[in-house]
């Protein structure tokens, strides 16, 4: 679809650097994968760095971005480390487009609709458990990235209007490497702590990894009384919401290859002279069930389950 | 008769020499091919980038080397104080938190921060010389506690920093050079004139070198290996400003990746050395060649999934044919 | 008693134990002023342990020291040396890539203005090394490059230095040593004595003992057995029969007349650096002996016998087989055994059991579907012990804290336990007291006459002639002389070991 | 004045005798009973289970890795070799159909291959162990995000049910994996302690060359241990992914300071400081007890993690000094 849209768009000529803060993560690589991509499309020269998912690696990159003097940057995540990079370039005249990461020195930032996403999960989880009930939050980062204070701090605002639904105190913290088998093995330690009938579900505030730990844990702990809820619908975790049962309910799936190309697009469109908002948001799909999680599969291209 | 002078031994400029300096020439081959390849990796600009990058490694390196060159470069049974990155970020946590959480006074921060590298400076020496912990253990362990620490301190939150101190370490120049890289060099001198120039620095090497020897050369050896992890700690807290400076705040789960860089900085330098030993100014050697690689391939647009594997590869070409060469010397 | 003021030191009655052993039992130690007093015993009597006493390295569980008048409650390494006591181990305790100057000067470094003063030091290092000791030493020569008397001496440099020594305790210096280098060592020592410092001089070569002290101690199990205050050569008996509780009236077995078979041959040999076109042939019952200083190339020829370092050219016999050697288990295998000069780096674990060093070349025999059946490795172990007389009789003993000449048998028990039929035995009688020496050179006599070949490679010349049947003599990496031993004399050997020939140039 | 060893043993019931024979158990004791008490979930028999459980994976790394040190080397790539075995079983199974028997073989040689780089860098080319496997991480790193295109997991939901019973199943009512991990434990017992081969490589360990002389072919048992114990961290990486049906690149580094630390327990508690298999065992459970324990403390995961460093710090300390009053 990129393609059709990019006819009159170029980059040809440009060097393009690309930064991404890690890419073990299924999100951030196909957001950088189809920056890269379409730069590429667009004839321009991209320069790729990866900051191994360590914000500081991550923000120092810009700097061999600005020395390299590329012509503009695409940046995809991270945190208030890169504020004074981006400033730099800024400096520079070399224009920033962000992905996932509001900032006053960037030309644009691409993003799906985070508000749209945190409380659409809000709802579909209160439905699934009916409105009522205790529920375990692993929530590690809400602190940490702004994206993640929006989408946890949605869904607890849609919860208020669910005065039965009690947040387990205190909050569970997930890892970011190995993030499944960790939260399988707190989810297991916490299932211990709440015996059968006195745990409704459990939700991942800002990614969906580690509900792949907690689906097992509640497979291995035959529990089929806690349902599941996350975001960002990668195809691993879209087709364990497919299989009959899951635990695994509800989910809002992003489209971070889409965001990646959008924000090459939009640093085309830059150059072409188009003066861009602020944001550009990207659609996402919520996925209810596992019939939803079929079509959704399919439709985002990640093939037929 | 004196017939023990006839042994032969090899000349110090010779072939031999050449020998011992190949990891060394490895490397400058290779950043000369990246020079020629990225022609911006030589400019002025991109230098200073490059010692800047490379300067809270650099400084957490002299600390390393410190507890190595008093302990001995035996990883398992010798000197290794795991825990300087974690001093450095529970350091800076403590001086983020102070100046933007609570808008403490500049000094006030920093003396807390003081006391909290001295107390790892301490544990460490107490665990290791008063208790007889292996250093290894010793300072993962303690590691592992000022990790946590500062996830008290900060809630696990990114602090941003907007102090003059720190803005000035991050951004000036003086005579075009980054003060972070000045004010770096002065520590790296010192040390490298502490523990190589001084007599102090001599007792140290000769603890690590055997501590049979120092004992009975009347070395106080214990008192020594306990200075070197205060020293240690008093590195981490240095390190902690460049730290913040770097990220203009403190970041959660920056030490990893220091803590990598800092031993694989500290253990490659021991390559650069012609006798083979880990010293302040190979380590310091080995951080700044070693960013510059990064730099160098970033530069050139490397493959990002591929950058571990050439790394790698290369630093084990390079050990290698420093052990090759110790093999070939004697 | 009243305590003479006219000694430097006065030990009396210190008592040592370590776990299972009573090292030191009311022991008594005075040395006069000025003197050089020898302390002899076997291996395991104390001597080292009360050396280490008075160095401040262990604590005395009870008796009372006192150093020139002054009583010293706690002995603490500073303190003692603050005394001017200082101590040449019997370890070398030297930093490999230390150079030489540093080492010297290792814990009393000098200063300038702007930090170590290199070059005094290293002029200062090597002049001393010069004139003091008669060793010319480039100050800049890594440790780890140097043979082994220039480090004894490096390490005597490192404890004179500051000429505040007033007691200088040897332990076995010249046990590393080859006969030509011991003299050196020894004018060293007369020059100290000049200068009126006290020495204590710690050695199993009873000869060196009448030749250079002027009052002698003699420990037994832990304890003061005899104190000669008169030395001279007759000295010897009354020493060794204090020392071991008996007489020894011969050093050296019978030898017996050996006419087996061809057993092992070498031809050409050489590696290219070190040596060069060695032929060397033994049968079965004979004890050949590879005389030559260090630096002769002996030492690398006999580890290319072994293995440990790789022939580039000629080759090997064995057996009749062509025998290729790509590690020392390859010579293992074949029945070809080392004890290796350096035993405490090389010939055993030392942190491991006493039993573990002796079945660990056999550790198949006392296994059961590869697992060790520990019963049997320990009645193996106490079995081997007994026949050798190891002490302690602990198989459970770690080997570290066995005595030098104790940790010895343990190599040499080692390869008893297996069934080898060619011995070579580097340097096997260094730090070995008199009455093992008799049992080790008992014991070679046996293994010979029990059809096993024996190489033994030393660097006292009275050794090889006592026990070996033919000598063969290198010098400068070649074999100058290869003699049935009634062909030679000590005389020769020497010349021919220091300057390749029979009669020692004038040069 | 008197105050060395005189080793007869501690007479008398004295505390201090008691905690000078049975220091580290008593530690691991008081964690227990203070578990115990101040959570109502520590003590039963699935929270009990889960703690086993949830400590084989850890424990077969941690023997791989007792291995390593006990050659006198340290291995860095315990991880690597881990996630290789994940990759290798899981890929062998979903791009090639392999039966899930022949995928756990693959993947043990998967993770075998890694201890091949590791013995060949370090018994050919002499480098030392640490920075060999150093080398072999950050190779086996990028390899895996060169393979995975980034680093993303491999997932083969419809896995083979017996495969998944490797991590999920059990057998005579004790879960697989730990009867996997006790095997396993039980092998590197008699193997590292018992046999003739443990006896050699202590001696390579302890004085590598003394042992060359007295005719063990170092190089050769050096070789072998690299690649054993790789194999044997591989298993993990098998269990591991049994457990989730996927591959997850990189996850193997986060056992590697637990590893380490277990093994390190293990020598500090053992009397002459070496590291052997029931001490990696103690430290192994130690560290499972301890996180546990604070999970279901319930606390803020900041403090958490702070008191879990803390415990560490302490009961090490505490540790290695009973051992020393000995
Ligand atoms: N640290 C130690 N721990 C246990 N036992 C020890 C220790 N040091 C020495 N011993 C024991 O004490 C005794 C005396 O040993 P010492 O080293 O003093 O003997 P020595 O007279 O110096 O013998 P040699 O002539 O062989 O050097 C020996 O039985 C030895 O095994
Ligand atoms: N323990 C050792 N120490 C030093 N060098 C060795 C050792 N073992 C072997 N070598 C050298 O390294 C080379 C290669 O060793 P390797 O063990 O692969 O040989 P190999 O032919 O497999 O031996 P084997 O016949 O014992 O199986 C050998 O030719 C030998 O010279
Ligand atoms: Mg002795
Ligand atoms: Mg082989």
């Amino acid at each position: 679809s990129g393609a059709a849209q990019a006819a009159d768009l170029s980059l040809k000529g440009k060097k393009i650097g690309v930064a991404v803060v890690g890419t073990q993560h299924f999100w951030d690589r196909e957001a950088f994968n189809g920056a890269l991509d379409m730069v590429k499309e667009l004839g321009g020269e991209p320069v790729p760095v990866d900051g191994g998912r360590d914000n500081q690696v991550h923000a120092d990159n810009h700097d061999i971005l600005l020395s390299n003097k590329v012509d503009a940057v695409i940046s995809i995540l991270g945190d208030g480390a890169v504020e004074p990079k981006f400033e730099a370039l800024k400096g520079a005249g070399i224009p920033v487009f962000t992905v996932d990461h509001l900032s006053p020195h960037g030309v644009n930032n691409t993003t799906s609709d985070n508000y749209y996403m945190g409380t659409t999960i809000g709802r579909y989880m209160a439905d699934a458990i009916g409105g009522k009930g205790k529920v375990a939050v692993f929530n590690a980062f809400e602190g940490a990235l702004r994206i993640c204070g929006i989408r946890a701090g949605l869904w607890k605002y849609v919860l208020q209007d669910y005065p039965g639904i009690e947040i387990i105190q205190p909050e569970l913290a997930e890892e970011f490497a190995n993030a499944p088998e960790d939260a399988r093995k707190k989810t297991l330690d916490l299932l211990n702590q709440y015996p059968e009938g006195t745990l409704d579900a459990i939700h991942v505030g800002c990614w969906d990894q580690p509900a792949i730990g907690v689906v097992q844990a509640l497979e291995e702990a035959g529990r089929t009384d806690v349902k599941v809820t996350a975001l960002d619908g990668g195809p691993d975790t879209l087709e364990i919401m497919a299989e009959d049962g899951s635990p695994f309910v509800a989910n809002v799936a992003q489209q971070p290859r889409l965001i990646g190309q959008t924000a090459a697009m939009n640093a085309a469109r830059h150059f072409a002279g188009e003066s861009l908002l602020p944001q550009t948001f990207v659609d996402v799909r919520p996925v209810n069930g596992p019939e939803e999680a079929k079509a959704v599969y399919e439709e985002l291209g990640y093939g037929t389950l | 008769m004196s017939g023990t002078n006839s042994v032969s031994r090899p000349a110090l400029f010779s072939a031999g020499a050449l020998f011992s300096a190949a990891p060394l020439i490895i490397f400058i081959v290779l950043l000369i091919y990246l020079g020629i390849s990225a022609p911006n990796l030589t400019d002025p600009a991109t230098i200073n980038l490059i010692l800047k990058q490379s300067v809270p490694t650099v400084v957490v390196c002299l600390g390393l080397a410190t507890v190595v060159v008093a302990g001995g470069d035996d990883v398992v049974s010798g000197g290794i104080d795991l825990s300087i990155p974690a001093t450095a970020i529970i350091c800076a946590g403590i001086l983020a938190d102070q100046l933007t959480n609570h808008g403490s006074p500049l000094w006030s921060a920093i003396a807390l921060a003081a006391v909290a590298a001295v107390t790892m400076g301490v544990l460490n020496a107490v665990l290791v010389v008063a208790i007889g912990m292996t250093p290894l253990l010793a300072t993962l362990a303690s590691s592992v506690a000022a990790v946590g620490v500062t996830k008290v301190i900060t809630s696990s939150r990114r602090i941003n920093v907007d102090h003059p101190f720190v803005i000035y370490i991050r951004d000036a120049n003086v005579a075009g050079v980054p003060s972070a890289v000045l004010i770096a060099a002065v520590f790296v001198l010192l040390f490298c004139f502490a523990v190589h120039r001084t007599r102090w620095g001599m007792q140290l090497q000769a603890v690590g070198g055997s501590r049979d020897a120092a004992e009975v050369s009347g070395i106080k050896t214990s008192s020594l290996v306990a200075q070197s992890f205060f020293i240690a700690a008093l590195a981490g807290f240095l390190a902690s400003f460049f730290v913040l400076a770097r990220g203009s705040g403190s970041t959660p789960g920056s030490e990893e990746n220091l803590l990598l860089e800092m031993v694989l900085a500290t253990f490659l330098g021991a390559a650069f050395s012609p006798r083979r030993i880990v010293t302040v100014w190979g380590a310091v050697l080995g951080a700044v060649l070693v960013t510059a690689l990064s730099v160098g391939f970033k530069s050139i647009g490397v493959n990002v999934f591929w950058t571990g594997c050439i790394k790698g590869t290369l630093i084990l070409i390079v050990v290698a044919s420093a052990a090759y060469s110790g093999r070939a010397q004697s | 008693m009243t305590l003479p003021v006219e000694h430097i030191l006065e030990m009396q009655g210190i008592s040592k134990a370590f776990p299972g052993v009573q090292a030191l039992d009311k022991t008594d130690l005075f040395v006069r002023k000025g003197s050089i007093h020898g302390l002899v015993g076997e291996n395991g009597a104390g001597k080292s342990t009360i050396i280490k006493v008075l160095a401040g390295i262990y604590t005395r569980d009870e008796g009372t020291v006192s150093i020139n008048g002054a009583a010293c409650d706690a002995l603490a390494p500073a303190v003692v040396h603050e005394a001017g006591v200082r101590f040449i181990h019997q370890e070398l305790h030297l930093v490999p890539y230390f150079t030489v100057a540093e080492s010297v000067f290792m814990g009393q470094e000098q200063h300038g203005v702007l930090g170590l003063a290199g070059r005094r030091m290293r002029r200062r290092a090597e002049q001393f090394l010069k004139e003091s000791l008669n060793c010319e030493l480039d100050g800049k020569a890594l440790i780890r490059t140097l043979s082994p008397a220039e480090k004894k001496l490096v390490q005597i440099a490192r404890a004179l230095i500051d000429d505040k020594a007033r007691l200088v305790i040897f332990d076995e210096p010249t046990a590393p040593l080859a006969s030509g280098e011991t003299e050196q060592v020894f004018k060293a020592i007369r020059r100290l004595k000049e200068r009126g410092i006290s020495m204590i001089y710690v050695s199993h070569y009873l000869g060196e003992i009448t030749d250079l002290c002027d009052e002698v101690t003699v420990f037994r199990n832990g304890a003061t057995v005899a104190q000669l205050n008169r030395v001279d050569a007759n000295s010897t008996q009354t020493i060794i029969h204090n020392m071991v509780g008996r007489d020894i009236d011969a050093l050296y077995p019978e030898k017996k007349h050996s006419d087996g078979a061809r057993m092992f041959s070498v031809s050409a040999l050489g590696d290219n650096s070190r040596f060069f076109n060695v032929d060397l042939n033994i049968s079965a019952g004979e004890v050949l002996g590879v005389a030559g200083l260090i630096g002769s190339g002996r030492e690398e020829f006999i580890d290319t016998l072994y293995g440990l370092r790789r022939a580039e050219a000629g080759d090997m016999q064995f057996d009749g087989r062509e025998l290729k050697l790509k590690s020392p288990a390859d010579a293992v295998a074949n029945g070809i055994v080392l004890v290796p000069r350096d035993r405490r780096n090389d010939g055993l674990v030392l942190n491991m059991s006493v039993g573990d060093n002796i079945n660990l070349a056999s550790l198949d025999e006392v296994a059961w579907a590869r697992m060790e059946k520990r019963g049997l490795s320990l009645k193996r172990a106490n079995e081997l012990s007994e026949q050798i007389d190891i002490r302690p009789r602990n198989p459970k003993a770690i080997t570290r804290f066995l005595s030098g000449g104790n940790q010895q048998k343990v190599v040499l028990a080692r390869w008893l336990a297996t069934q080898s039929k060619l011995f070579i035995l580097d340097e096997p009688t260094v730090g070995v007291d008199i009455g093992a020496k008799v049992e080790i050179y008992q014991l070679i006599k046996e293994l010979a006459a029990n059809g096993a070949a024996v190489i033994v490679s030393s660097s006292d010349p009275q050794e090889m002639l006592g026990l070996c049947h033919r000598i063969m003599v290198m010098y400068r990496g070649e074999v100058v002389e290869d003699t049935p031993i009634d062909a030679i004399d000590f005389d020769s050997l020497l010349a021919l070991s220091t300057s390749g020939a029979r009669v020692a140039s004038t040069a | 004045m008197s105050n060395t060893t005189s080793n007869t043993g501690f007479e008398g019931f004295g505390a201090k005798a008691i905690f000078v024979r049975y220091g580290f158990l008593i530690i691991i004791a008081a964690f227990v009973a203070f578990f115990s008490f101040y959570t109502d979930s520590f003590l039963n028999g699935s929270n009990l289970l889960n703690i086993v459980e949830g400590s084989a994976i850890l424990l077969i790394l941690a023997l791989g890795m007792t291995l390593i040190v006990t050659m006198g080397g340290i291995d860095l790539s315990v991880g690597i070799a881990m996630d290789f075995g994940a990759a290798f079983a899981i890929v062998a199974m979903k791009e090639y159909q392999v039966a899930w028997y022949f995928a756990v073989l693959i993947g043990i040689a998967g993770g075998g291959l890694v201890g091949l780089l590791n013995a060949f860098l370090v018994v050919k080319l002499k480098v030392s162990p640490f920075m060999a496997t150093l080398g072999t991480f950050f190779i086996g790193s990028s390899v895996q995000r060169i393979f995975t295109n980034g680093g993303g997991p491999i997932s083969y939901r419809r896995v083979a049910q017996e495969y998944r019973d490797l991590a999920v199943g059990d057998i005579a009512g004790i879960p697989t994996e730990v009867v996997i991990a006790f095997v396993v434990l039980v092998i590197y017992f008699l193997l590292l302690e018992r046999s003739v081969f443990g006896k050699r490589m202590h001696a390579i360990g302890l004085q590598q060359s003394a042992a060359l002389v007295s005719g063990i072919k170092v190089r050769h048992y050096l070789f072998f241990g690299f690649v054993f114990a790789s194999a044997t961290c591989a298993i993990g990486g098998i269990i591991g992914s049994a457990n989730l049906r996927m591959f997850t690149p990189l996850a193997g580094y986060s056992y590697l300071l637990d590893a380490i630390a277990a093994v390190f327990i293990g020598a500090s508690i053992h009397p002459q400081g070496r590291p052997n298999v029931p001490g990696t065992l103690i430290g192994v459970l130690f560290l499972g007890i301890v996180a546990n324990g604070l999970n279901l403390l319930g606390l803020n995961f900041n403090t958490k993690d702070a008191l879990s460093g803390i415990i560490l710090v302490g009961a090490l300390a505490l540790a290695v000094m009973q051992k020393r009053l000995r």
